[in-house]
């Protein structure tokens, strides 16, 4: 379908984003709104908000929306979504929220299929706090809690949540995308929308994981921070893991 | 003047913009650049340096993570 | 001798840098100090401001309901901290972005305040180092309080720079001079006051 | 006694027959003893019904699948004993300041630590003083027998919609693994709307969000000053129950478990000739002040001495302090978890205390 | 004033370096505001000392590093801010039961729930009563200015040893951030020997173990009451700021932050002729007791007003009221978070208590 | 070298087992036992207790033992081992509590590459709280919290805890062993071994799973129940998937 | 009317079994019943006990430290709980495993209480159900207590075992007749004792 | 019986033992059987039926998840 271009999905609220210049969670927070008209659901979504720089997803996203706790967005989800099932319900988790003090209740929830979609904005670093390492901290990467740059011997190497999730049998649709050119715009909204109807067509568990720029804590302009993004991609790689969703609409 | 007007008929939300510079970075045409004006927040907002060249092909708007650029009814 | 200080501005106009300075300042000067900043968890722009406390007595309370010194870089920081201040206290006022002639009332209120105005902005931009003017406010504090001597604050200033920042000294030393010397030539506030600087 | 319908059930299948009773719409738990027949009769019971049962991961990812089920208005619950309790702590706070209806039960078994899995009260303080942070509270129900489990569990659902405050039951061991017969009464449990706040999709209404995080200062302080009034009218719930006659010389407080002993205790010293009196409080929060009052005003002149057994090392006995407020004697007689008195030890702590709070006693 | 060496830092930064000065093997933790300045400034420090600084997944991760390193004898601790603490309850209850020792900070924040990230007093009940389950206590300290908090976190690690018993030090989001002059003092910090019990290796002697699991009642039973034992023990550190002359109408009770309001309300209060001291609880558990007793005594005939402000809606007022229990009147003065009351307002809030308590004041 | 047969291990106390009968729990402590002799390290070991059957591990296991709450077993290894390098530091588990309430602890301690050794006894179940249902719990199985057999598209497919923990970089050693017969109880043994040689030598997470025989709660006779082991793996292939310990003594 | 019963003996030879039912059967007869297990978290064999009341009027405790009759289906039951008894409580002992020459004193003890010696395993195996002597103590128990008749105990055994372990119901009826048997013909109490069965 | 004794040496610490079978099963020779005799826990323990075939493999107490078979010394 043709883009509409300039005009801003209606499921987005008009309220200036609080982000920083340049940060990718405006970009996606517009590109699930995109998904959420195209797939004509906004009366039946119910959002879980993650604690992390999005934690005011609510005001910009015009759907029913909770606050779930630092980590926890997975299992209100899962609440939600069993005792709801003809909602649509997703989560929108930093990586530090999804993949850090969450990986438990994100993992199991993928591990036992829910009918959940989960987007997960891999900055890799805790943004909201000023910039601690998260598992995603790639290896000699400064953060305030690496002040050295992160020694992988030490601290382990990236966690690969899209691809580790692909793997299970859960899981219907995982993939690795960016917002770093509008190409790969383009591609991570084809990837939510996928991600939604793993859902919507009872598949399993629908997961995202985005490269997003996070220019103030990676001390860049948000130029460079773009060009960060592909670098990114070297530990990161990215693609669709998993995909068992037909082509289509619901 | 009437063909500039036609061919940048897009409306700037300048109070939204965050001077991040994407918009000119990827704009295809170079149409775009900043202003020395400031917005409220302090940001210097972008504004259609050569109108002309634009060919209307979204990829300001779809880069924007700040919905600057916007056409209005339509 | 106790002074309670509000610095306030646009977030990005070094306040709360220049907070810091000051307290640490306040310390080489052997006071008690305390500062508190009004943080955020955004990492945005912004106003912000925060409060610095000087006494030569033990400070309780870090926060102030009537402040005893302003330093006020912009209009909304002396709406908003003006009414604030105590009788007979005194404030700085960056007067490149809030000329006297837009303060209202101002007759009245310098019956009640003694207001500076100093072109900080200006000052900065005269040695091309916009970004300084918070410096040039210290500059202009230094004088009119007569709190510390300049060898204190070239002191702190230098603990405060560390070494990545050294290179820094002597551009922020100007702009400060800057603004003392502002006060000198625009005020009389020097020669009421001795130095009452320690050791 | 007239012959009724009655089956001889555990406690804890008493609790989950309660929230059967109140149409429950999910269960999310966890397994852990004593009190992992909750789940097991839910895991039987609930999908016949069409209702959600689900075997959670953990404590923890249990109490925030409660937390988004009642975010969508629907009933759910989640059940545990002490230490899968305490990793409920930041949930609770979280639930409380959404201000969600939603309904625990805590099976309290012996601590601290991993401890035992007998009986003990050692989560008293966690239930009612609050395990989470920040200021909010938990609304506490302490039912002392099986068809009290049943009831107050069914009750706990709209008492949790009545204030959209989660309500928590407080049982132990003892009254979960115990057998008693249970009446399966026909309860009126009130469904309260919940049209105005509940997220069930922006279907003809604008969307609406609910959040805890107020980083304005004055709006966290509304928020505050909010949930404090609505803990001010959950005053109206306390209830006790009231074995007093009147000119008693020891007044005996003691719930749950432990007031079942006491009672009995209480009976025995009657029989020897001791005016002795009872006060079983079944809300501990808000907890029964009015109770304590209406004693200590009817003998102003000649205050009763308060003895508060409990099956920990002294928890309650400081909220009825609180309440005495020096007015009378109050004496504490912690049990330690996990070694019960008999009703006749009790009796004799209860002599004891007696004589040596050198206060007023019978021959 | 004599010229020492001061070093001007955030509270957060003074935390630190106490544990430093303390020695500290090993530091495990989380981010969270207002209290990341700490694993920020281990984090370059520690690695240098060749300790360990670990950043966890979690709290949750982070409080069981601490008691898997605590059990081998070393020196470590956690900080975190309150939703954060929150999810250390069971640890907590683990951590004491194995008597371990064990250093933790809490900078509170705003709540409840995720709540705010200002200044706050609203887990007073936390650390007191318990998050965790069953009857344990944290060690509670609540330093005022960056001075205490970089010693009461150093002497934490020596009291957490003296009595194997996790240490809590309860700072809050105002102490963290604000900058103070820290005298970097040589501090002695006592190391009591781990020999007896830690768990090092069964190198020349038998093989040890230590837990918490006792299903055998009487067991459990015997571990209480060792634990009580301890904590009744513990009393002897109980420590207060007393600010009082003697014949005092007003007494304010006030810890942390608020103490430093209220000293400046207490002031003015002075200055205007009321009679009225203060007393700055510096030990929240044990609660200073006799500091109180002691204003009690030497006023038995005409006891002052005790007026206790927090930064909550009324906690601490609780263990000041269970210590006056009734013979002098106790008013709570909360300010729930996150606005805080200028000294003047306190003082205002403080002389409206007066009046409306209809007892003596001066004219 | 020649296994010492008749001959238990010096590191297993002679403490009577609490375990039901046939149940693999004792099996695994003797050869545990067997390779911290072997290895020379009863002296410098510490050993992890989790809550499970085994909670009393320290009743048998003659090294110094602490107890973790539920779940938390990695993370009190990581922290005891990040503080005594030169200790030998080993948790022993259940599938619940390394798999389930465990699994955030768990995964991070292995993407960390921590230098510890971690067991799991996984017997598909909650063992000690009376057969719950498990992330392990295969399809169809019936336990007490799924009593109608435990369906997939419902409760999602079994956690494959060797496999994915293989996938990390921080893992140098995991694999999935069995005790059902004499042959795999040798080849426990060895993993065991190779597992703690991983920490020894330094070279990360080593993770040996173990299926487990529990007739107790599969409601069979212990001979039975070893038959069941062996359908179980079919859903849990038994191998080693990662291995980058060198052959030899340390 | 208030029966506080301890049923004691190994794992495995159906104590909780019996103590369900006794209650069972007593809530079946209109008393207000409590059972209480003690249980523990091994799956495994060891001794095993519990507590049934049966009472007219409200029961408040759930535990007794004194008894007023006693199941005791082995010796280490025996030691433990016979010292517990209420003075002229009763209590049956299994004869099988507790021969009356196993106790010491004896005639001391028939003194204070009324003893019955049933030998439970060998009634049980002489209908080839060995697993079956708990509810001969049950048959016992009905014969020398007459709280409840016969068709109250029917209704609660079908009660308890069910529609899985139906099956079960004729043999366990047997056992139970043939303990009630063996009082009735070496023990007069069913003809002191008026069946006072409720409806 | 010598030869008998010299082939079973191995002692059976019959208070161990829980009748689980796993050694009966097991063992190559078919050398166990369970007894008609209980231990104090109730179990009806292993005895070696045919001691004469025993080859000392060892495989009974590989398998034996409660190490009842033991040789002292040596
Ligand atoms: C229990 C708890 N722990 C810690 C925090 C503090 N905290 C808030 S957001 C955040 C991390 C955010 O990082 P991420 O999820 O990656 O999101 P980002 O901000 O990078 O978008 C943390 C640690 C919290 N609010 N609650
Ligand atoms: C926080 C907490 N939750 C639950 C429990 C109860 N519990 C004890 S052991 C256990 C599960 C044991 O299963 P597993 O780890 O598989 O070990 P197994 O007994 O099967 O060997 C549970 C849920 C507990 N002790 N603590
Ligand atoms: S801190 Fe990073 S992730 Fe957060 S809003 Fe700013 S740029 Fe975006
Ligand atoms: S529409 Fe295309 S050509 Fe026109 S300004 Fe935007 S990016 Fe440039
Ligand atoms: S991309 Fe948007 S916010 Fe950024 S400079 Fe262009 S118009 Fe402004
Ligand atoms: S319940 Fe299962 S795992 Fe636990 S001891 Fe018994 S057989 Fe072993
Ligand atoms: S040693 Fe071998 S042959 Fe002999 S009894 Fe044991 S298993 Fe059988
Ligand atoms: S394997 Fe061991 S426990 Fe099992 S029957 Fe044989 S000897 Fe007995
Ligand atoms: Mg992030
Ligand atoms: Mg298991």
């Amino acid at each position: 379908m043709p883009e509409k271009f300039f005009h801003p999905p209606k499921s987005l609220k008009d309220t200036p984003f609080h982000y920083c210049p340049g940060c990718s969670h405006s970009i996606a927070h517009r590109v699930l709104c995109e998904v959420i008209d195209e797939l004509g659901i906004q009366e039946k979504a119910l959002g879980i908000a993650s604690i992390g720089c999005s934690c005011f997803l609510y005001f910009y996203i015009d759907v029913d929306i909770v606050e779930a706790p630092h980590g926890r967005a997975c299992a209100a989800a899962t609440g939600a979504k069993r005792a709801n099932p003809d909602m649509v319900v997703f989560t929108y988790q930093g990586d530090g929220d999804f993949g850090a003090i969450g990986w438990g209740e994100s993992f199991h929830a993928a591990l036992r299929g829910e009918k959940i979609t989960a987007i997960m904005m891999n900055n890799t670093l805790y943004g909201m706090t000023g910039g601690q390492a998260s598992p995603t901290t790639i290896p000699e990467q400064k953060t305030t809690t690496t002040p050295f740059g992160k020694d992988p011997s030490e601290s382990g190497y990236p966690l690969r949540a899209a691809e580790i999730l692909a793997g299970l049998e859960g899981v219907a649709f995982s993939g690795r995308f960016a917002l770093n050119n509008p190409k790969r715009i383009l591609e991570t909204k084809k990837a939510i929308k996928k991600a939604f109807l793993a859902q919507i067509k009872g598949l399993g568990f629908g997961f995202v994981e985005i490269l997003s720029a996070c220019p103030i804590n990676w001390k860049m302009d948000p130029i460079s921070a773009l060009k960060r993004v592909d670098e990114l991609t070297q530990v990161f790689p990215l693609g669709t893991f998993k995909d068992e969703v037909k082509e289509g609409q619901p | 003047m009437g063909r500039r007007e036609k061919i940048f008929e897009v409306k700037i939300r300048e109070e939204r913009c965050k001077s991040c510079g994407l918009c000119v970075h990827f704009c295809p045409k170079k149409v775009l650049d900043f202003s020395e004006r400031r917005n409220a927040q302090g940001y210097r907002v972008v504004y259609p340096r050569f109108p002309e060249k634009c060919t209307s092909c979204g990829i300001c708007y779809l880069v924007c993570p700040d919905i600057v650029f916007v056409k209005e009814g339509e | 001798m106790k002074l309670e200080v509000i610095l306030s501005g646009f977030g990005g106009q070094g306040i709360l840098f220049a907070g810091n300075l000051l307290a640490q300042t306040g310390m080489v000067a052997d006071y008690n100090v305390t500062y508190l900043p009004v943080y955020g968890p955004e990492m945005r722009g912004g106003t912000c401001n925060c409060t610095v406390i000087i006494s030569d007595k033990e400070i309780a309370s870090p926060i102030v309901k009537k402040p005893s010194f302003l330093i006020i870089m912009n209009y909304p920081s002396l709406v908003k901290f003006l009414p604030r201040l105590k009788h007979n206290g005194r404030a700085i006022i960056n007067s490149d972005l809030v000329s006297s002639e837009s303060v209202e009332d101002l007759e009245a209120l310098k019956k009640k305040y003694r207001l500076y105005f100093v072109p900080v902005n200006s000052l900065a931009e005269s040695i091309e180092k916009p970004f300084l003017a918070n410096l040039c406010m210290i500059g202009a504090f230094y004088k009119i309080t007569g709190l510390f001597s300049k060898e204190q604050f070239k002191k702190a200033l230098k603990a405060i720079l560390g070494e990545k920042k050294a290179h820094l000294f002597e551009p922020n030393l100007k702009a400060f001079e800057l603004g003392a010397e502002y006060i000198e030539s625009h005020y009389s506030a020097s020669k009421k006051g001795k130095c009452k600087s320690r050791k | 006694m007239t012959a009724k319908k009655r089956i001889l059930v555990k406690g804890a299948e008493a609790i989950a027959l309660g929230a059967l009773k109140a149409d429950v719409d999910c269960y999310f738990g966890y397994p852990i003893t004593p009190q992992s027949d909750i789940p097991e009769l839910m895991a039987r019971e609930l999908p016949k019904r069409g209702k959600v049962f689900l075997q959670a991961e953990s404590e923890l990812a249990a109490i925030n699948m409660v937390l988004g089920a009642a975010a969508t208005g629907k009933r759910a619950m989640t059940t545990s004993s002490s230490p899968g309790i305490s990793l409920m702590g930041e949930a609770f706070s979280y639930i409380a300041a959404l201000e969600l209806p939603a309904v625990v039960v805590n099976v309290m078994r012996g601590g601290p630590g991993l401890g035992g899995i007998e009986v003990s009260q050692g989560d008293y303080f966690q239930a009612v003083k609050g395990g989470g942070h920040g200021d909010y509270h938990l609304l506490v129900l302490a039912p002392c027998n099986a068809q009290e489990q049943y009831e107050f569990t069914a009750r706990a659902f709209e008492l949790a919609e009545k204030y959209r405050n989660p309500v928590m039951v407080l049982s132990d061991a003892i009254l979960a693994q115990m057998k008693e017969p249970l009446e399966l009464k026909k309860l009126k449990i009130k469904r309260y709307s919940v049209e105005e706040w509940a997220l069930t999709g922006a279907k003809g209404r604008p969307s609406r969000f609910i959040r805890s995080l107020f980083l304005d200062a004055e709006e966290l302080k509304e928020k505050n000053l909010t949930l404090q009034k609505k803990y001010k009218k959950m005053e109206k719930e306390a209830r006790a129950e009231f074995i007093i006659e009147g000119g008693e010389e020891v007044i005996v407080v003691a719930f749950g478990s432990m007031a079942r002993l006491a009672k009995e205790a209480c009976e025995i010293l009657k029989q020897k000739g001791y005016a002795v009196g009872m006060i079983r409080p079944i809300t501990l929060f808000p907890f029964p002040k009015k109770a304590i009052e209406k004693v200590l005003e009817a003998s102003a002149e000649r205050p009763p001495v308060f003895i508060v057994p409990e099956l920990n090392c002294g928890q309650m006995v400081e909220d009825v302090k609180l309440c005495v407020e020096g007015r009378a004697k109050v004496i504490s007689l912690p049990y330690p978890p996990s070694v019960i008195p008999f009703p006749e030890d009790l009796e004799k702590e209860i002599k004891k205390c007696l004589k040596s709070s050198s206060i007023r006693q019978r021959a």
